[in-house]
């Protein structure tokens, strides 16, 4: 018996049960198929809302990873997707190329994570939420006293961005834009999850003493997760902008990022397709509400869901789902 | 043979109250050392301030002539010094295999864009991180279960599972505070047998804190007693466990408790 | 310095200490609530808020006599607090952060329900005091602002004598110390804890009725004093009692400087500012929170 | 895969939305054509829609404007309606906020396809659906949204009836100046747009460059207006001009009296209203108010009719939003009723063509082939003893 791994010889690399590899296949089939109904078979106004399904998800990818991957409650994940979506606001005022603007919502969002993170990673808990908080509250100050700019609470017109035939605002346009990136952060959550850097951050959610014991370097750790989340969020605010063409401050208050934590949490943290559930939430549910006339139900909902899950279904619905496939005994191994 | 890792006079202070005082002790390449005694005696506060949990009041702590004191705990298990907790740590929702993968993290890894892209370098990197942790899995006989949540786990494979995570990549200085405590008779027995196995083909340099003394006996050719803080005896278990100090520490307490 | 700037500085100033008196009876709540469960309710500010919404609301439009109607807005403030503790904290998963997560699931809950039953405005509540003014050397002394002051400062100092002088008071210190320890030498800790969570219920509901008549208010007027209260908590340290109990007084006195000599605008970014710099210039030894529990 | 070979992936129900969005340019005084396909109009039915603040903090006036609208349009319908088309009036809520109007707006327009935007409340959330009411080229009619970005070409599609607050104040100023000499004006506005115009409108009633007015920019629901009387008393001007909400006036002033300033006020339309006098009247004696709609006690036979007319399809007394609302209601009948068919390029037409339309409720409306501002008058009140007394009627800038 050799006990020692000997990394100098090859290994056979560890295979996943093949059943999986065809659920994925079929899951990848069905899922492009409706990527592809959609469009055909549905409305203006719900191909516009299937867009916004896809821009949420990626911002809700984003709070995942910092949150639901690292731990690190953020309040202020709406001002992140709000500084995406006001470079593309302020982009036609101060005559910002369309080439630039996505290095500019980048380099700004890791700015952004960076000024939140910093201060913070001497912090946990409740302290970590009150500057990520502030720092939210701060972002709302600063589009509230910046009128000649932006509007202020009154919020301000997107022009829409056109390459060629392309008009963001356009429904199926929309749709596309959306779909690249929601597509785009999908992927890279996927192999985020797979990477060590995914790992670290599990490990450092879990246990911060655990981490360093496996020579984790906690503080690099945590602001990648803070600067991949601002990221994500700032990319999604910026085809927000561009799809929607309109911002105002309201779409990205404290209430904003508490929507995105239900959205996490409900889905399931640390689960991409948690993330997707929770984003299909916090964008259909209101609809439903406002459908049957009584749009304020849904405050009331997101305070209740939150409070439900946390309590009873931790893991939130995929966990739950899983659960429920582990009773009916459809996943025995 | 010079020792590999040296403590000199180390003493670690929480306010007023001396937790370590004075050890001064010196661990050779591939040896394997017991560190008894009494609740309280500072065995966990000197393996915290090996491994770098807890920072030092005076003293040294050099690990082949490097001076370790100014480093943080993360970079000194980047050097080969990892340790095991009491309670076991572990990535609660998430499989044995991925939680022994992140013990991979002392490997080099590509840097970020190389991760989140798939480049080249982080492909090699993941194939060889998932043969080693394939390997680890089988040696401790944890692969039946390589696939299951460690949270639905018993505790005995939660705690195969910490040391396969610290074992993936091979340390230089192993540190482990309790291993057997709340194990059974059987596992403790597997347990004993995989340290040994792993200890002897590796040459590594072993350090368990353990309370089951029958357990040192069997495991360790050398332990050092410490009660309040101090070095009170060393030598092989049976030698250590004769010294009337020990017996004092050990019975004195117990019957005193 | 001319005497209309003295008058203003002064008129600065108690108005400041005024709301600081205020802040300093909610931080005490806040305090006693972390002491025994260890834990922060974001939606602290809401449970005086529903109180004071229903007993305007009872006052106001259902015309219930006044005294009913407060005391019904009370008995509401005192039971949202009392199940907030009983119902979800002492349920929650130890999880990272879910007692704040689902603390503010509460605030989203209690906020839009109060909108939903009881509509945005509550506007031309009880003055309590706010119409009395008197004059002195040029400054408007409103019977309000002393009020508030005088009851920030007898709460401070009540709390304190409760906290040292009494056995209530070694009772609550044992169980914030040790539950296990404090259980087994014969103390009721959860009778205590929902006891202390109850009278968190009652301090909020009193600083939420004097605000109410100092402010506009709306179904979130609680809010953002209640963020100003958890932020003098962690410049204080919610361990200890009077760094942060000073620092209430602290943060309302600074933030309405601040708002005087530079504007509305102004009181934002100042606190932020503020907090920046306290916790990049403050000795990490005095931030650290308790770690994770023997290694 | 190029864009296009997308898109022709897609099949025909894209194509169609495409097609639409090409036909819904930027459409301008084009003419009447009654050829032109409309959404929102079946052999029996034309379907309008708006939405207004039902929940929140400005609630009152999209419930009462609601109110009265649909009052209207029930009373027309049972007529027979327009043209033998009923009314299918949708009324959503936009809370007041910019981004929940903007969302309304977009699901009246795409997914109820209304044939006309029909009336509105409150400004901010107006503003905020207007690029979207223009780039699909939906005609909007009489929206209560006061603001000089309004009434002009450059939103050809908006047919303003609310005067903005540039006249208003310049009006309201003007009169100041005539009846109290006054010196020294100050001004507390909800920052941005409103307050800008109330500022603009001050300085051009006043005439005169040398005096300035100190502007003091606020955000609604601002909690504690102390800081903002202190800044007021420094000032120590003689008149206070306040465009603030409701509640936000009242608390504004009670802390003015609570500090021991107590200038002259002067407010816009919206404090000429029975709920703010019953909180804040004794704050608010004196102080003058602007009015934008008739008074409901008003001797004029139109002003009577209305409100018998509302009372008789509600069976309750209307207040001031009701009566805005009926009025919006009654410019988009009238509207229609002229329209030559049931197309948004004849409406539009029809809109053009109206002349001095006296509705007793507000001043006569005109607009024309390059006039969107349909009024330009307001009248003045002045509170006193919880009571509101007129003291100017209806009156034009020059």
């Amino acid at each position: 018996m050799r006990l020692v791994p000997d990394l100098a010889v090859p290994h056979r690399p560890f295979q996943r049960a093949a059943g999986r590899r065809h659920g994925a296949l079929f899951s990848a089939v069905a899922l492009t198929a409706a990527w592809l109904a959609i469009p055909v078979l549905l409305g203006q106004y719900e191909v516009f809302i299937a867009a916004q399904v896809m821009i949420y998800a990626v911002a809700t990818l984003g709070l995942d990873i910092v949150y639901g991957r690292a731990g690190q409650l953020s309040l202020a994940h709406a001002s992140f997707f709000g500084l995406g979506a006001y470079t593309a606001a302020l982009s036609g005022p101060l005559g910002i190329p369309l080439w630039v603007q996505p290095e500019l919502v980048v380099l700004l969002a890791i700015a952004g994570g960076i000024i939140v993170a910093v201060p913070t990673l001497r912090l946990s808990g409740l302290r970590l939420a009150l500057v990520t908080l502030l720092f939210g509250e701060l972002f709302d100050w600063a589009i509230d006293h910046s009128l000649a700019l932006t509007g202020g609470s009154q919020g301000m017109t997107v022009a829409p961005m056109t390459i060629g035939p392309f008009n963001s605002q356009g429904t199926v346009d929309a749709y596309l834009l959306a779909s690249i990136i929601a597509l785009g952060a999908t992927l890279l959550t996927r192999q985020l999850a797979r990477s060590q850097l995914g790992r670290r951050m599990l490990a450092v959610r879990d246990s911060e003493l655990a981490s360093a014991s496996l020579g984790v370097p906690i503080v690099h750790t945590k602001i990648t997760a803070f600067i991949l989340s601002a990221v994500f969020a700032g990319a999604a605010g910026w085809v927000y902008a561009y799809v929607v063409g309109f911002v105002s401050p309201t779409t990205f208050n404290l209430f904003a990022s508490v929507y995105f934590l239900v959205a996490v949490i409900l889905g399931g943290a640390g689960r991409i397709t948690g993330a997707w559930l929770g984003s299909a939430y916090i964008v259909l549910v209101p609809e439903v509400f406002n459908l049957v006339g009584y749009p304020n139900l849904f405050p009331v909902l997101g305070g209740g869901v939150l409070i439900a899950i946390a309590l009873f279904l931790p893991g939130g619905l995929v966990e739950g789902a899983a659960l429920i496939r582990a009773q009916l005994g459809l996943h025995r191994r | 043979m010079t020792a590999l890792l040296k403590l000199d006079r180390v003493s670690v202070r929480f306010g007023g109250l001396a937790a370590v005082t004075d050890v001064t002790m010196a661990f050779s390449p591939g040896s394997l050392t017991g560190l008894i005694g009494p609740n309280g005696a500072g065995k966990t506060t000197l393996l915290n301030a090996i491994s770098g949990f807890t920072a030092i009041t005076s003293g040294h702590i050099a690990m082949n002539e490097i001076d370790l004191s100014p480093l943080s705990a993360a970079e000194r298990a980047r050097l080969g010094v990892v340790r095991g907790f009491q309670t076991v740590r572990l990535l609660e929702r998430e499989t044995v295999f991925d939680n022994v993968l992140v013990g991979c993290e002392r490997l080099p890894q590509p840097g970020l864009l190389g991760q989140l892209l798939a480049l080249p370098p982080e492909r090699r990197c993941r194939a060889r991180d998932l043969a080693a942790t394939e390997t680890t899995l089988r040696d401790l006989g944890l692969l039946p279960i390589a696939h299951r949540r460690v949270d639905e786990l018993p505790f005995a494979s939660r705690r195969l599972t910490e040391i396969a995570r610290l074992l993936v990549v091979r340390p230089t200085v192993l540190l482990l505070d309790e291993p057997a405590a709340g194990l059974d008779t059987r596992d403790r027995r597997a347990l004993v047998e995989s340290i040994r196995t792993y200890h002897e083909a590796g040459g590594l340099t072993t350090i368990i804190i353990e309370h089951d003394i029958e357990l040192v006996r069997r495991l360790c050719p050398y332990s050092v007693a410490l009660d309040m803080g101090r070095i009170i005896a060393s030598g092989s278990p049976n030698e250590v466990l004769s010294e009337p100090a020990v017996q004092q520490a050990y019975f004195g307490v117990r019957s005193g408790a | 310095m001319p005497a209309a700037a003295l008058a203003d500085a002064a008129q600065v100033t108690l108005s400041g200490l005024a709301t600081g008196g205020l802040y300093a009876v909610l931080m005490l709540g806040v305090i006693l609530v972390f002491q025994v469960s260890k834990n922060i309710n974001f939606a602290y500010g809401q449970t005086g808020m529903v109180g004071v919404f229903l007993s305007y609301f009872l006052y106001a439009v259902a015309g219930i006599p006044v005294v009913a109607a407060l005391l019904a807005g009370l008995a509401l403030a005192l039971l949202v607090a009392s199940l907030t503790d009983r119902l979800i904290i002492r349920n929650i998963p130890a999880r990272e952060g879910f007692d704040l997560v689902v603390t503010l699931g509460e605030l989203l809950l209690l906020t839009s329900l109060a909108q939903l039953a009881f509509g945005t405005n509550a506007q031309s509540y009880l003055k309590l005091l706010t119409n009395w003014t008197t004059v002195r050397g040029g400054v408007f002394i409103n019977a309000n602002d002393i009020l508030c002051l005088l009851l920030g400062i007898a709460v401070t100092l009540g709390g304190h004598i409760v906290l040292t002088r009494t056995s209530l008071g070694t009772s609550l210190r044992a169980s914030a110390a040790d539950a296990a320890i404090a259980k087994s030498a014969g103390i009721n800790v959860l009778g205590l804890r929902t006891a202390v969570w109850t009278v968190s219920g009652l301090l909020a509901w009193v600083a939420a009725s004097l605000f109410a008549a100092r402010l506009s208010v709306n179904a979130f007027y609680m809010t953002p004093i209640v963020i100003n209260v958890f932020i003098a908590g962690m410049i204080g340290g919610l361990d200890r009692y009077w760094p942060p109990m000073i620092a209430a007084f602290t943060i309302a006195l600074y933030q309405s400087w601040a708002i005087y000599l530079f504007g509305e605008a102004a009181g934002t970014p100042a606190v932020f500012i503020l907090v920046i710099l306290l916790l990049s210039l403050v000795p990490k030894r005095y931030l650290e929170e308790r770690h994770e529990a023997r290694a | 895969m190029g864009f296009r070979s997308v898109l022709t992936c897609f099949g025909t129900g894209s194509l169609m939305v495409l097609a639409m969005l090409a036909v819904a340019g930027p459409a301008g005084a084009a003419g009447c054509n009654p050829n032109e396909k409309s959404p929102g109009v079946t052999a029996t039915t034309v379907r309008l829609g708006a939405t207004m603040p039902l929940t929140g903090s400005a609630a009152a006036g999209g419930l009462g404007a609601g109110a009265g609208a649909k009052a209207y349009y029930a009373m027309v319908n049972a007529a027979g309606g327009v043209h033998g088309h009923k009314i299918d009036f949708t009324l959503l809520d936009d809370e007041y906020s910019p981004a929940a109007a903007e969302r309304q707006m977009r699901v009246l327009i795409e997914r109820d396809h209304v044939f006309a935007i029909a009336g509105g409340e409150g400004t901010p959330n107006f503003l905020a659906v207007v690029p979207l009411i223009e780039r699909e080229g939906v005609p909007a009619i009489g929206p209560y949204a006061p603001s000089s970005e309004l009434g002009t070409m450059k939103t050809p599609h908006v047919f303003m009836t609310a005067v903005n607050y540039i006249t208003e104040f310049a009006i309201m100023t003007r009169y100041v100046r005539e009846s109290d000499y006054a010196r020294s004006f100050s001004l507390v506005g909800v920052q941005g747009n409103v307050g800008d115009d109330a500022k603009a409108g001050m300085e051009q009633g006043i005439g005169n460059p040398s005096i300035k007015v100190d502007y003091i920019p606020e955000i609604p629901g601002t909690p504690d207006f102390t800081p903002i009387a202190t800044q007021l008393r420094r000032e120590n001007a003689e008149w206070t001009f306040l465009i603030l909400t409701n509640t936000d006036t009242g608390e504004l002033l009670e802390a003015m009296h609570r500090i021991g300033y107590n200038p002259r006020t002067a407010a816009w339309a919206g404090m000429n209203d029975p709920g703010y006098i019953k909180a804040f009247g004794p704050v608010s004696q004196d102080m003058i108010v602007a009015e934008e709609t008739a008074a409901l006690d008003s001797s004029d036979p139109l002003v009577q009719q209305f409100v018998t007319q509302f009372t008789k399809e509600t069976e309750r007394a209307p207040g001031k939003f009701e009566e805005l609302g009926w009025v919006q209601a009654e410019l988009v009948v009238k509207a229609l009723q002229d329209a030559k068919a049931l197309t948004r390029s004849c409406l539009m037409d029809s809109l053009e063509q109206i002349r001095d339309f006296k509705t007793g409720l507000l001043p006569p409306i005109t607009f024309g082939p390059d006039r969107r501002q349909g009024v330009n008058a307001v009248g003045l009140v002045q509170i006193k003893g919880g009571k509101v007394v007129e003291i100017v009627p209806f009156r034009a800038l020059d």
